[in-house]
C-alpha cells in the first residue's frame, strides 16, 4: 500500500515539478506547482508527519500559490506567451542531470542504516520548537517581519514615483 | 649623549615619518612653508645620520646602537629591532645626504607642494627604515613604504618624454615602476614567508634577522632549501637594484620622475635592492648564495655592458643617465656576487659613490630641463657657454661615473674589479671593458650637450641657482673626498663586510 | 515500508527539476516557483530522514521536522519579498523577463 | 728626497686654488701654476742631489735586485680594502719611488712644463678661460709627476688616467670648435681602450703577487715566482696601455687629431711628457718585459718599428705644420719603443729626453708661427725667417737636432737606438730603422725649409716676432735640444755619462759604432740636401712621387685610411650594436617582456569579465557547475 | 530545560537590539515627515548603548546556550562589538545619502538594525539551522536594502538578482543541511565534528551535503564561482548598502564560516587535512578571478565588488590554513576581516561623500579629485593603498599576518599566489588613484553644474562633505593607520576570540 502511494505521489510530485519547469503557460505552471506541492504533502503523510503535511497544504496550497497567481496576474503582459526557456536550457539540463547524478550516487552508494518508521508526537514537536529552538523561532519571526516590511516598501507605489 | 645613542636609530625613522604627517597640516596656500619644513626635517635627518656614521665604532665592529621594541608577540613574533653595522652606516649617511639634497632641489615644485613633501619625507623614512631594522617584517615594511610614494611622485610631478615615434608618458612610467617594484617585492615576500616557515619547523618561528642568521650560521637550514629560496631574494631585491633583464622600469621611471625624486630613487632607493641581497640573501642563505652567485655575477656583467651600450644610443639626456644607473648598479651586483671581501666592500662603496654621483647627475640634468624644457641631446648643445657651474659639476659627475681616479667611483669600481678578478676572471675583464664604454657615452654626452658652439636659442639660460650650486658643490666635494681619501668610509665598510658569512 | 533511499531519490529528483527551472526559465515568477520546488525537495529529505532515523546514536529527535517548518517559513517569506520586487520591476520596466533584466553586466 | 711627493702635490694644490680663487687674482691665478711647477723644478734639483748622495745604506733606499740601480721608496698607507686581519685584504698606499728613471722623467716634466707654462702666458694672453687653462695645466703637471713618482701600479694607473683626462680637457680647450671637441673625445676614448689592457694587466699582477707594489711584482717576475705565461701576458697587457698612451700603431690615430688643442698643450702633453708615459711604463716595467728571455719585448719592438715607419711616411706628405710634428712624435715614440724592444733601455730613455726637449721646442716654435700668422697649413707659409728670426732659428735647431744632424742631441740619441737595434735585433729592424731615420730627417727639413726659408709669402707681412715670454722658453729649450747630447759622454772623473746613471742591470758606457754613425750622418745630411732641392731650390718637384706611384701617395696622404676604417667600425659596428641593443631593450625587453605579461593579464581580465553576463540564470548555472564540482571534489577528498 | 531562563541575561544584547529595531520602526510611524532625521541618531545611540551593554554583560563569559545552539564567548563578543560599531559608522555614512535619495528612511535604519541582529546571531550560533535562520535575517534585510532605491531600475534589478540567486543558494545550502542531517542526524557543529571523527562507515551523502553547505556559504561571501551576483548587486544597490554589503555581510559570513570550520571540521583532523586543499583551491580561484576581472572595470562600485571578491579569496586562504594546534590562521582571518572592513569603510565613506556631492560613481568621474576635494582623494588613495597591501596602512599588516599564517599552515604556494594576486590588485587601485591625482579636473566640473542625476546643486567647489562624513572619514583613516602601525592591542582581543573557537590551540 505504502509502496503504491509512494509511487503515485512521487509521480505526481516529480510530474508536477516537470510541469512547472516545462510548460509554456505561466498559469499552468502555477497549477502544476500546486499539484506537486500537494503531492509532497501526501509524501509527508506516508512518512507519518501529519503536522508537516498540514502546514504544507495550508501554507503552500493556501498562501503561496495564491500569491503567485496574484503576481502572475499583476505582471501579465503581452509577452507572456513567448516566455518559456532561455537560450541556455540545454546546458541547464545537463547541469541539473549532473547534480542529480551526484546526489543520487551519494544517496545510493552507501545508504544510511535506518530503523522503524515512527511518528513524533505533536506535543514533543511543539515543546522542542518553543524551548530548544526558541531563538531561531524568534529570529524567523523577524525574518517574516522584514519580508513584510520589505514587500510593503518596495511594492507600494508612492506619489513621487512618476 | 647616551640618550641619543639609545634613540638615534628610532629617531631617524620617526623624524621624517612625523615630518610627513605634520607637513599635511601645514597651510595649503603657502607652499613655501612645506619646503622650509622639509628642509628642517631633512637637516635633522642628516645630522642624525652623520651622528650614526661617526659614532659607529669600527674598531669594535658588529651591530651597534641596537634597540628593540616588541611589536607583536607570539604566535607570530615580530619585533622592531634596530641596529646599524658597517654596511648600513654608510648607506644611512648616503640617504641623509641625498634626502637633504632632494628636498632642497625640490624648491621648484610648484603644484601641490605640500603633498609632494609629504610623500618625499615618507620615502626618506622608508629608506632609513630598511637600513636600520633587523627584522624581516620591518625590513619589508619599510621597503614597501619606500616604494609606496613613487607612483604619485612620478605620476603627479613627473614629465613625459616624446620620442617622436612614440610617447613614454609619465603615467606609464610611474605605473611600470611601481608595479615592477611591487612585483619584485612579492618574491621577497614569498621568500620571507618561506624563511619564517622554515624557522617554525626548526623550533621558534621568527622574523628576526639575528635569530635567523644564527640558524643559518649553525647550518640547520638545509642547502636545498637555501638554493630554492635564494633566487627569490636575488631576483626580488634585484629588481629594485635594476638587475638585468628586470631593469626597464629604471630608465623610464627615473626619466619621468621630477628631479628630487630621481635623485632619491636612483641615488638611494636602488641601493635598497642591493642592500637586501646582502643583508637577507647572503646572511641568511649563505650556501644558496654561493650556488647562485655565478648567475648573479653574470647578470651583473650583462647589466654593466648592456646598460652602457644602451646609454650610448640614447638621445634623451636623462635616459643616458638612467641607463648609466643600470650599468653602474651592475658593478654593485657584481661586487656582491664575488663573495670576496674586497669585491663586496667595493659594492658597498659603489652604492655610496653611485648614490652621490647619480643624484648629482639627475640634479644637473633636472636643472637643464627646468631651464631649457628639453632634454634632447641633439638639440641641446654648448650649454657650457651659459651654465658654467652646472656643466662643470656634470663633468665631475660624469668623470666619477667613468671611473676617473681621484673620484669615488674609481675606488669602488676598482675594488669590484679586484674582487671579481680573483673569482670570475673573464667577467671582470668584461666589466673593465664596460668601464671603457662608460667613457664613450659620458664623453659623447659632454661633448654634445655641454661643450661646443652654443646655439643662440640657449642664450636665455641661466646658470645653476644658489641652491643647486650648494647641493651640487657638496656632492662634488664628497665625490672627490671619498676618491682621494676613502679610508673613513672603507674602515667602516670593511668591518661590516668582514662579518658577512661566506666571505 | 519504503526505504529512506527512495525518498531521497525523489527529493533529489525534485531538487534537480527545480534547479533546472531556475537555470532554464525566463520569467522571474517561474524562477520563484522553481525555487519553491527546490525547497520542497529539501523538506522531503528532512522529513524522510527524521521519520526513518529515529533511534540512531546522538540523533536529535524532532530536528528534521523543525527544520522543515523553518524552511517553509523562509520559503513563504522569500516568495512574498521576491514577488514584491518582481512587481516593482514590472512596474518600472514592464518586464519580468530575466533575459531583459541585464542593465548591469561584466 | 722624502719630500719628493711635494713636487706633484704643489701642482695639485694649485689647480683647485686657481679654479676657486682665480677670478679674483691677477692673471686669473696663472702665476700659481707657474709658481707650483717652478717650486717643483727646484725641489727636483734637491731630490736629485739627495739621490746622488744617497747610498744603499740610507734609510728607505736599497739597490734593487731587479733593475740593478739604487731605489729609494717612501710609503704612506692610504686605505684598506677588506679588513686588515683577513688574509684576503689589501692595503693600498701612496708611495714615491725614486730611482734614476724617475729622476730623468722628473727633470724632463718639471722643466718642460715650466717652460711651456711660461710660454703660455704669452701665447694664451687674453683668453677668457685662462684660469681654467692654468688649472688644468697644474692638474696635468701634478698627475704626470705622480705618474713618474708612483711606486705602485695602482697609483700609476690613477695618475695615468688623470693625465688622460687633463689631456682631454686641454685638447678640448677650445671646445666651441667641433674638431677640437671631437678630437678630445677621440683621444680619451682611444687611450681608454688601451687602459683596459693596462688595468687588467695590473689586476693580473696583483692577483699573482697579492700587492700592487712594483718592486714586488718585479721581484716575482725576475725570480720566477710568476710563471712565464702570466708574466708575458701581464707584459703584453701593460704594453696595450702603453700603446694607447704613446699613440702606437694601431692606437696612433688620436694624436694627430689632438693637435686641435692649444699649441703649448701639444708641446707639453702631446710631445714631451704624456705621450712618453707609455715608453716610461715599458721602461719602468722592464723587469717584467725582459723576464723569460724577453718574449714580450719582441712585440714591443715590432710595434715600435711599424709605428715609426708608418707615421714617418705620413709626416712626409702632411701639409699641416702641427700634424707633421705630431706624426713625427709618433714616429719617434715608435723608435723609443723599438729601442726598448731591442733591449736598448738607456738609449730609449736618452732619446725620450732628447726628443722631449726638441719636440717641445718645435711645437713652441710652431705655436709662435701660428700665433703670428694665424695659419697652420705650411703651404701658406714661407720665408718667415725674415719676420721672426728668433723663432726661425730655434725651430731650425730643433729640426736639425731631431733630424739627426751630428753633434746635436738628436743625433746621439738616435745613434744609441740604432746601435741597440743593430746589436739585438735582426737586420730587417736595423734596415727599417735607417729608413725611418732618413724620413725623419727629410720631413723635418721639409717643414723647416717650407716655413722659414725661401720667399716671404704674400699676406704674411703682418707677421711679427713673438714676445719674450714666448721666445725665452724656446731659447732655453733650444739650448737643451742642441746640447743635451753632451750628457751622453763619459767625462772622465766627473760624470759617468748617461749610461752610467740610467741603466738596466749594467751600467753602460758611451759607445759609438762607427758605421752606424757614418751611415746615419750620411742619411741625415742627404735628407736635408734632398729636401733643400725639393723645397728650397725647387729643383725637384715634390710631386714626383705622386706622379710615379699615385696609389701610394693617395694611401699615405689618407693616413693609410685608419681614420676611415675606425670611423666605419664605430659607425657601423658600435653604433649599430648600440642602436640594436637600445631597440632590443625597448621592443623586446620592455614591450614584449614587460608590457607583454602586463597586457596579457589585463586582457585576461577583459575577457574573463565577460563571464558575468548580466543574466541571472547564467549566474545560477555557474553556481550549479561549481556545486557539482565541489561535491565531487569533496567526495574524492573524503574517501 | 532550566538553563534556558537562567542565562537569559546573556542574550540581553540581542533582545535589546531587536527591541531597538522594532522601536525605531514604531517611532518612525509616528514621526512627522520633517522630523525623521532623529531615527539614525537614535539608532546610533542605541547601538552605542548596546555595545556598552554587551561588554558589561558578556565580558569574560564563556557559555553555551540552548543545548549548544548559541555560544557566548570571546569570539562572539568580539564580532558582536565589531558589528555594532560598524553599524554606527555605517549609519553615519548613510545619513546624508538616505536623507536625500531614499524614501522611508526610518525603515531603512530599522532594517539595518535587524540585519545587525542577524549578524550577531550568526557569529554566536553553533548549529546549522540557527546559523541559517540568522543568515536569512541578514539576507532579507539586505535584499530589501539593495532594492531600496525603488525608482531606479538598477536598484530593482540588484534586488531581484540578489533575492533570486540568494534564495537559490539558500535552497542549495538547505539541501546540504538536509543531507548532513540525513546522514548523521545532527546539526550542531560540535556534533558534526564528533560524527566526522568517528566516521568509519558514513554515507557519501555527508560529503555531498558538506559541499552543498559550503556552496551556500560561498555564495554569501561571493567566492568564485558563486560570486557573479556580487558585482551586479554592488553596482545596483544604493551606495551605503553597497558599503554595508561589502563590509558587514561579508564579515558576518566569515564569522560563521570560521566557527563552522573551526568547531565543525578542524577537530576531525584527518579529514580536515584532506579538505584543506578544497578551500585552498576555492581561495585560489576566487582571488585570481576577482582581481583579474577588476582590472576591466569602469564603475567604482563594481570595481569595489570585484576587489572584495579578491579579498574573499585571501580570507578563504586563511580558512584553508586553519589548524587544530595553532590559532595563527584564525587570528589572521579575523585580523584581516577587521582591517579589510575599516579600510573598505574608509573607501566607501569617501565614495559616498563624493557621490553626495556630485551624484556620480564612475571611475573617470574622479578625475582631478585631488584638486577638487583633496581630503576625499587622500582618503580614497589611502584606502586603496591599504587594500593593495602597502605599509603603514592596515592592509600591509593584515596581509602580512594572514599570509604568514597561510604559509605556516602548509600553503606556501597559496600564499605566493595571494601575493601575486595582490600585485594585480594594485594595478587597478592605481588606476583610480591616477584619475584622482594625475588627470586634470574635467571641464564640466570647472564649468559648473551639469549632473547625471539632473539634480541641480551649487557649484561643487563651494561644497564640502558634511562634518559627520568628515568625522567618519577621519576616524576610519586613523583606524587604518593605527591598525597598520600598531595592531598589538587588537590582536590581543583576536587572540582571545581564536582561543574560544579553537580550544585545542
Amino acid at each position: 500500500m505504502s509502496w503504491f502511494l509512494f509511487i503515485l505521489l512521487s509521480f505526481l510530485t516529480l510530474g508536477g515539478g516537470l510541469g512547472v519547469v516545462l510548460t509554456r503557460n505561466v498559469v499552468h505552471a502555477a497549477l502544476f506547482l500546486l499539484v506537486s506541492l500537494v503531492a509532497v504533502a501526501g509524501l509527508y503523510l506516508i512518512l507519518l508527519a501529519e503536522f508537516l503535511a498540514l502546514v504544507q497544504v495550508l501554507i503552500y496550497g493556501g498562501a503561496i500559490i495564491i500569491v503567485l497567481l496574484f503576481a502572475i496576474m499583476l505582471t501579465r503582459s503581452a509577452d507572456y506567451p513567448r516566455i518559456s526557456d532561455n537560450r541556455q536550457w540545454p546546458l541547464a539540463g545537463i547541469a541539473a542531470l549532473g547534480l542529480l547524478g551526484v546526489l543520487s550516487a551519494a544517496f545510493l552508494t552507501r545508504p544510511v542504516e535506518e530503523t522503524q518508521l515512527h511518528s513524533p508526537a505533536f506535543a514533543g514537536l511543539g515543546n522542542s520548537l518553543f524551548t530548544r529552538w526558541a531563538i531561531p523561532f524568534e529570529v524567523a519571526s523577524l525574518v517574516l517581519l522584514v519580508a513584510l516590511i520589505g514587500a510593503i516598501i518596495i511594492a507600494r507605489s508612492n506619489e513621487e514615483e512618476r | 649623549m647616551s640618550s641619543l645613542e639609545q634613540t638615534a636609530l628610532f629617531l631617524i625613522i620617526m623624524v621624517p615619518l612625523l615630518g610627513a604627517v605634520l607637513t599635511m597640516f601645514l597651510p595649503k596656500d603657502r607652499p613655501g612653508d612645506a619646503w622650509y619644513f622639509a628642509i628642517g626635517v631633512s637637516v635633522v635627518c642628516l645630522l642624525l645620520s652623520l651622528y650614526i656614521f661617526v659614532s659607529y665604532d669600527y674598531g669594535a665592529g658588529g651591530f651597534q646602537l641596537a634597540r628593540s621594541f616588541q611589536w607583536l608577540e607570539a604566535p607570530i613574533n615580530i619585533d622592531l629591532s634596530l641596529a646599524v653595522d658597517g654596511i648600513s652606516a654608510p648607506l644611512i649617511l648616503l640617504n641623509g645626504l641625498v634626502l637633504l639634497g632632494a628636498v632642497l632641489i625640490s624648491q621648484t615644485i610648484r603644484t601641490r607642494t605640500r603633498d609632494f613633501f609629504v610623500l618625499l619625507q615618507a620615502l626618506g623614512a622608508g629608506v632609513f627604515g630598511v637600513f636600520v631594522v633587523r627584522d624581516l617584517f620591518f625590513l619589508f615594511f619599510f621597503y614597501e613604504l619606500a616604494v609606496l610614494p613613487m607612483y604619485l611622485l612620478i605620476g603627479v610631478w613627473g614629465s613625459s618624454t616624446d620620442f617622436g615615434s612614440f610617447l613614454r608618458t609619465k603615467e606609464y612610467s610611474a605605473m611600470k615602476l611601481f608595479l615592477y617594484l611591487i612585483a619584485g617585492s612579492i618574491l621577497v615576500w614569498i621568500g620571507i614567508l618561506a624563511l619564517y616557515v622554515k624557522s617554525a619547523t626548526l623550533g621558534t618561528p621568527t622574523f628576526s634577522l639575528e635569530d635567523l642568521g644564527n640558524l643559518a650560521a649553525s647550518g640547520s637550514i638545509s642547502e636545498e632549501f637555501q638554493t630554492w629560496v635564494f633566487p627569490l631574494f636575488m631576483v626580488g631585491f634585484g629588481v629594485l637594484a635594476g638587475l638585468w633583464p628586470f631593469h626597464t622600469w629604471s630608465p623610464d621611471g627615473h626619466v619621468a620622475a621630477p628631479t628630487g625624486v630621481s635623485m632619491l630613487h636612483a641615488g638611494v632607493l636602488m641601493k635598497l635592492g642591493a642592500y637586501g641581497i646582502i643583508r637577507v640573501g647572503m646572511v641568511l642563505l649563505p650556501e644558496g648564495a654561493e650556488n647562485w652567485m655565478p648567475l648573479l655575477i653574470t647578470l651583473g656583467t650583462v647589466n654593466v655592458l648592456y646598460g652602457a651600450v644602451s646609454a650610448m644610443s640614447q638621445t634623451d639626456l636623462k635616459y643616458v643617465v638612467g641607463y648609466s644607473s643600470v650599468s653602474h648598479m651592475g658593478y654593485v651586483l657584481m661586487g656582491i656576487a664575488t663573495l670576496d671581501p674586497i669585491g663586496v666592500g667595493g659594492a658597498v662603496l659603489q652604492m655610496f659613490s653611485h648614490g652621490i654621483m647619480t643624484a648629482l647627475m639627475f640634479l644637473l640634468v633636472g636643472a637643464v630641463y627646468d631651464r631649457a624644457h628639453i632634454r634632447d641631446i641633439y638639440v641641446l648643445n654648448g650649454l657650457f657657454g651659459r651654465m658654467r657651474v652646472n656643466s662643470f659639476f656634470f663633468a665631475i659627475a660624469g668623470l666619477a661615473s667613468l671611473g676617473l681616479p681621484g673620484l669615488s667611483g674609481f675606488i669602488a669600481e676598482f675594488m669590484v674589479f679586484t674582487g671579481a678578478f680573483r673569482t670570475y676572471l673573464p667577467l671582470a675583464i668584461l666589466a673593465v671593458v664596460g668601464a671603457a664604454l662608460t667613457a664613450v657615452y659620458i664623453l659623447r654626452l659632454l661633448a654634445r650637450t655641454f661643450l661646443g658652439e652654443m646655439d643662440p636659442r640657449w642664450e636665455h639660460l641661466t646658470d645653476a641657482s644658489p641652491v643647486e650650486k650648494a647641493v651640487g658643490g657638496v656632492f662634488v666635494v664628497i665625490l672627490i673626498g671619498v676618491g682621494v681619501w676613502p679610508e673613513p668610509m672603507m674602515r667602516v665598510i670593511n668591518v661590516g663586510v668582514a662579518s658577512l658569512p661566506g666571505i | 515500508m519504503v526505504p529512506l533511499a527512495y525518498f531521497q531519490l525523489v527529493s533529489a529528483g525534485l531538487f534537480a527539476i527545480g534547479l533546472y527551472g531556475v537555470l532554464a526559465r525566463r520569467s522571474a515568477v517561474l524562477i520563484v516557483m522553481s525555487i519553491e520546488l527546490m525547497l520542497n525537495a529539501v523538506n522531503i529529505n528532512l522529513i524522510a530522514a527524521s521519520s526513518h532515523l529515529e533511534g540512531l546514536a546522538n540523533f536529535a529527535q524532532f530536528d528534521g521536522q523543525i527544520i522543515a517548518i523553518f524552511v517553509i517559513t523562509v520559503a513563504a517569506a522569500e516568495v512574498g519579498l521576491g514577488l514584491a520586487i518582481i512587481l516593482r520591476i514590472h512596474r518600472n520596466r514592464s518586464t519580468v523577463n530575466v533575459d531583459e533584466i541585464d542593465l548591469m553586466k561584466w | 728626497m722624502e719630500w719628493a711627493w711635494l713636487i706633484p702635490v704643489l701642482s695639485f694644490i694649485a689647480a683647485p686654488l686657481i679654479v676657486i680663487l682665480g677670478p679674483k687674482l691677477p692673471g686669473k691665478g696663472s702665476f700659481l701654476a707657474i709658481l707650483a711647477i717652478a717650486a717643483g723644478f727646484v725641489i727636483f734639483w734637491a731630490v736629485l742631489s739627495g739621490f746622488l748622495g744617497a747610498s744603499p745604506d740610507s734609510s728607505h733606499c736599497e739597490t734593487s735586485a731587479d733593475t740593478g740601480s739604487l731605489v729609494c721608496d717612501y710609503q704612506q698607507e692610504w686605505f684598506h680594502a677588506g679588513l686588515a686581519s683577513l688574509d684576503q685584504s689589501v692595503t693600498l698606499t701612496w708611495g714615491t719611488l725614486i730611482d734614476p728613471l724617475t729622476l730623468a722623467m722628473l727633470g724632463l716634466v718639471t722643466f718642460v712644463a715650466l717652460m711651456v707654462q711660461v710660454y703660455s702666458l704669452g701665447y694664451m694672453k687674453g683668453d677668457p678661460r685662462l684660469g681654467w687653462y692654468y688649472a688644468v695645466h697644474a692638474m696635468f703637471a701634478g698627475s704626470m709627476l705622480t705618474l713618474v713618482l708612483a711606486d705602485n701600479f695602482l697609483l700609476l694607473y690613477m695618475a695615468w688616467e688623470l693625465v688622460g683626462i687633463c689631456s682631454y680637457l686641454l685638447i678640448g680647450f677650445w671646445h666651441e670648435r667641433p674638431a677640437a671637441k671631437e678630437a678630445a673625445k677621440k683621444a680619451f676614448i682611444v687611450t681608454r681602450i688601451g687602459d683596459v689592457g693596462l688595468l687588467v694587466g695590473i689586476l693580473l699582477l696583483w692577483s699573482e703577487v697579492g700587492s700592487f707594489s712594483m718592486s714586488e711584482a718585479f721581484n716575482a717576475a725576475t725570480t720566477g715566482a710568476m710563471s712565464e705565461g702570466v708574466t708575458t701576458t701581464a707584459a703584453l697587457l701593460l704594453l696595450l696601455g702603453a700603446m694607447g698612451k704613446s699613440a702606437q700603431f694601431p692606437f696612433h690615430v688620436w694624436l694627430p687629431d689632438a693637435m686641435e688643442g692649444p699649441t703649448p698643450v701639444s708641446a707639453l702633453i702631446h710631445a714631451a711628457t704624456m705621450v712618453v708615459a707609455g715608453v716610461y711604463l715599458v721602461a719602468r716595467a722592464f723587469p717584467i718585459f725582459q723576464a723569460y728571455d724577453g718574449d714580450a719585448l719582441l712585440v714591443v719592438a715590432v710595434v715600435g718599428l711599424v709605428t715609426a715607419l708608418m707615421s714617418a711616411s705620413i709626416a712626409l706628405v702632411s701639409v699641416d705644420l702641427k700634424r707633421i710634428l705630431a706624426y713625427s712624435t709618433i714616429s719617434h715614440l715608435g723608435l723609443m719603443m723599438l729601442s726598448l724592444g731591442a733591449f736598448g733601455y738607456t738609449a730609449a730613455i736618452f732619446h725620450l729626453l732628447a726628443h722631449g726637449f726638441a719636440k717641445a721646442l718645435l711645437f713652441l716654435g710652431a705655436g709662435s708661427v701660428m700665433h703670428s700668422t694665424e695659419a697652420q697649413d705650411i703651404r701658406q707659409m714661407g720665408g718667415l725667417i725674415k719676420v721672426m728670426p728668433i723663432t726661425a732659428i730655434v725651430f731650425s735647431v730643433g729640426a736639425l737636432s731631431l733630424g739627426g744632424i751630428p753633434l746635436l742631441a738628436g743625433f746621439w740619441s738616435k745613434d744609441e737606438i740604432l746601435n741597440a737595434v743593430s746589436q739585438n735585433r735582426n737586420p730587417v729592424f736595423i734596415a727599417t730603422a735607417f729608413v725611418v731615420a732618413f724620413m725623419s730627417a727629410f720631413y723635418m727639413a721639409r717643414a723647416m725649409f717650407v716655413v722659414f726659408f725661401g720667399q716671404l709669402r704674400q699676406g704674411l707681412d703682418h707677421a711679427h716676432e713673438s714676445p719674450w715670454l714666448m721666445t725665452a722658453p724656446m731659447m732655453m729649450l733650444a739650448v737643451l735640444a742642441a746640447g743635451f747630447g753632451l750628457i751622453n759622454f763619459n767625462w772622465p772623473g766627473a760624470f759617468p755619462g748617461f749610461g752610467g746613471l740610467i741603466y738596466f742591470h749594467e751600467a753602460e758606457d758611451f759607445h759609438f759604432n762607427l758605421w752606424i754613425g757614418v751611415l746615419s750622418t750620411v742619411l741625415a745630411l742627404g735628407a736635408f740636401w734632398l729636401a733643400s732641392l725639393c723645397y728650397l731650390r725647387e729643383r725637384i718637384s715634390p710631386d714626383i712621387l705622386r706622379q710615379k706611384a699615385p696609389w701610394l701617395a693617395v694611401v699615405v696622404e689618407n693616413k693609410y685610411y685608419f681614420d676611415e676604417v675606425y670611423q666605419w667600425a664605430v659607425d657601423r659596428l658600435v653604433l649599430t650594436v648600440s642602436g640594436f641593443v637600445a631597440l632590443f631593450d625597448r621592443a623586446v625587453v620592455n614591450d614584449v617582456g614587460v608590457n607583454g605579461p602586463a597586457d596579457t593579464v589585463r586582457r585576461v581580465g577583459f575577457v574573463l569579465r565577460l563571464h558575468v553576463t548580466g543574466h541571472l540564470y547564467s549566474y545560477a548555472l555557474a553556481m550549479v557547475l561549481g556545486t557539482v564540482g565541489l561535491a565531487v571534489l569533496w567526495w574524492l577528498r573524503s574517501v | 530545560m532550566p538553563e534556558l531562563t537562567q542565562n537569559i541575561g546573556l542574550l540581553s544584547p540581542e533582545f535589546a537590539l531587536a527591541g531597538l529595531a522594532l522601536g525605531i520602526l514604531a517611532i518612525d510611524l509616528f514621526l512627522p515627515d520633517g522630523k525623521k532625521q532623529v531615527t539614525p541618531w537614535l539608532s546610533a545611540a542605541g547601538l552605542a548603548g548596546i555595545i556598552a551593554l554587551s561588554l558589561y554583560m558578556l565580558w569574560g563569559r564563556q557559555e553555551t546556550l540552548y543545548g549548544g545552539l548559541l555560544a557566548v564567548d570571546a569570539f562572539s563578543l568580539f564580532f558582536k562589538v565589531f558589528f555594532l560599531g560598524l553599524g554606527i559608522l555605517i549609519i553615519f555614512t548613510s545619513m546624508e545619502y538616505v536623507d536625500r535619495r531614499l524614501d522611508n528612511p526610518g525603515e531603512f535604519y530599522g532594517l539595518l538594525l535587524l540585519s545587525i541582529l542577524g549578524m550577531n546571531v550568526m557569529a554566536q550560533s553553533r548549529e546549522l539551522l540557527t546559523a541559517y535562520i540568522a543568515l536569512e535575517l541578514l539576507s532579507f534585510c539586505l535584499y530589501v536594502m539593495a532594492a531600496y532605491a525603488k525608482g531606479e531600475p538598477k536598484s530593482n534589478e540588484a534586488g531581484l538578482k540578489y533575492i533570486l540567486i540568494g534564495a537559490f543558494s539558500s535552497a542549495i545550502l538547505l539541501y546540504g543541511v538536509s543531507m548532513i542531517y540525513s546522514s548523521v542526524g545532527v546539526t550542531r557543529f560540535a556534533d558534526i565534528s564528533l560524527a566526522l571523527g568517528s566516521a568509519g562507515d558514513v554515507s557519501p551523502a555527508l560529503w555531498a551535503g558538506l559541499a552543498l553547505l559550503v556552496v551556500g556559504l560561498g555564495f554569501k561571501v561571493s567566492a568564485v564561482p558563486f560570486h557573479m551576483w556580487a558585482p551586479d548587486v554592488y553596482e545596483g544597490a544604493p551606495l551605503p548598502v553597497t558599503a554595508y554589503l561589502a563590509i558587514g555581510s561579508k564579515a558576518a559570513a566569515f564569522a560563521l564560516i570560521l566557527r563552522l570550520v573551526a568547531e565543525g571540521f578542524v577537530p576531525a583532523e584527518d579529514l580536515w587535512s584532506q579538505w584543506q586543499i578544497i578551500f585552498a583551491v576555492l581561495a585560489a580561484v576566487t582571488m585570481l578571478v576577482g582581481n583579474l576581472v577588476a582590472l576591466a572595470q569602469t564603475n567604482l562600485k563594481r570595481l569595489m565588488a570585484y576587489s572584495s571578491i579578491g579579498h574573499v579569496g585571501f580570507l578563504l586562504a586563511g580558512i584553508a590554513a586553519l589548524a587544530p594546534s595553532s590559532v595563527l590562521a584564525s587570528n589572521g582571518v579575523m585580523l584581516y576581516l577587521v582591517g579589510y572592513s575599516i579600510t573598505n569603510l574608509l573607501v566607501f565613506a569617501a565614495i559616498i561623500a563624493f557621490f553626495n556631492l556630485t551624484g556620480r560613481e564612475e571611475i573617470v568621474d574622479l578625475a582631478g579629485l585631488a584638486d577638487r576635494q583633496p581630503f576625499l582623494a587622500a582618503c580614497i588613495a589611502i584606502g586603496f593603498f591599504s587594500l593593495g597591501g602597502l605599509p603603514i596602512f592596515a592592509g600591509f599588516a593584515i596581509k602580512f599576518y594572514l599570509f604568514v599564517a597561510v604559509a605556516t599552515g602548509g600553503f606556501l604556494w597559496l600564499a605566493g599566489l595571494a601575493i601575486f594576486a595582490s600585485l594585480i590588485s594594485i594595478y587597478y587601485y592605481l588606476k583610480v588613484i591616477r584619475q584622482m591625482y594625475i588627470e586634470p579636473v574635467p571641464e564640466y566640473v570647472a564649468a559648473g553644474s551639469e549632473r547625471e542625476d539632473g539634480i541641480v546643486y551649487e557649484p561643487e567647489q563651494n561644497l564640502s562633505p558634511s562634518f559627520l562624513m568628515l568625522g567618519v572619514l577621519a576616524i576610519s583613516m586613523l583606524a587604518v593607520v593605527l591598525a597598520g602601525v600598531y595592531p598589538a592591542p587588537l590582536l590581543d582581543l583576536i587572540e582571545a576570540a581564536s582561543q574560544a573557537i579553537l580550544p585545542g590551540a
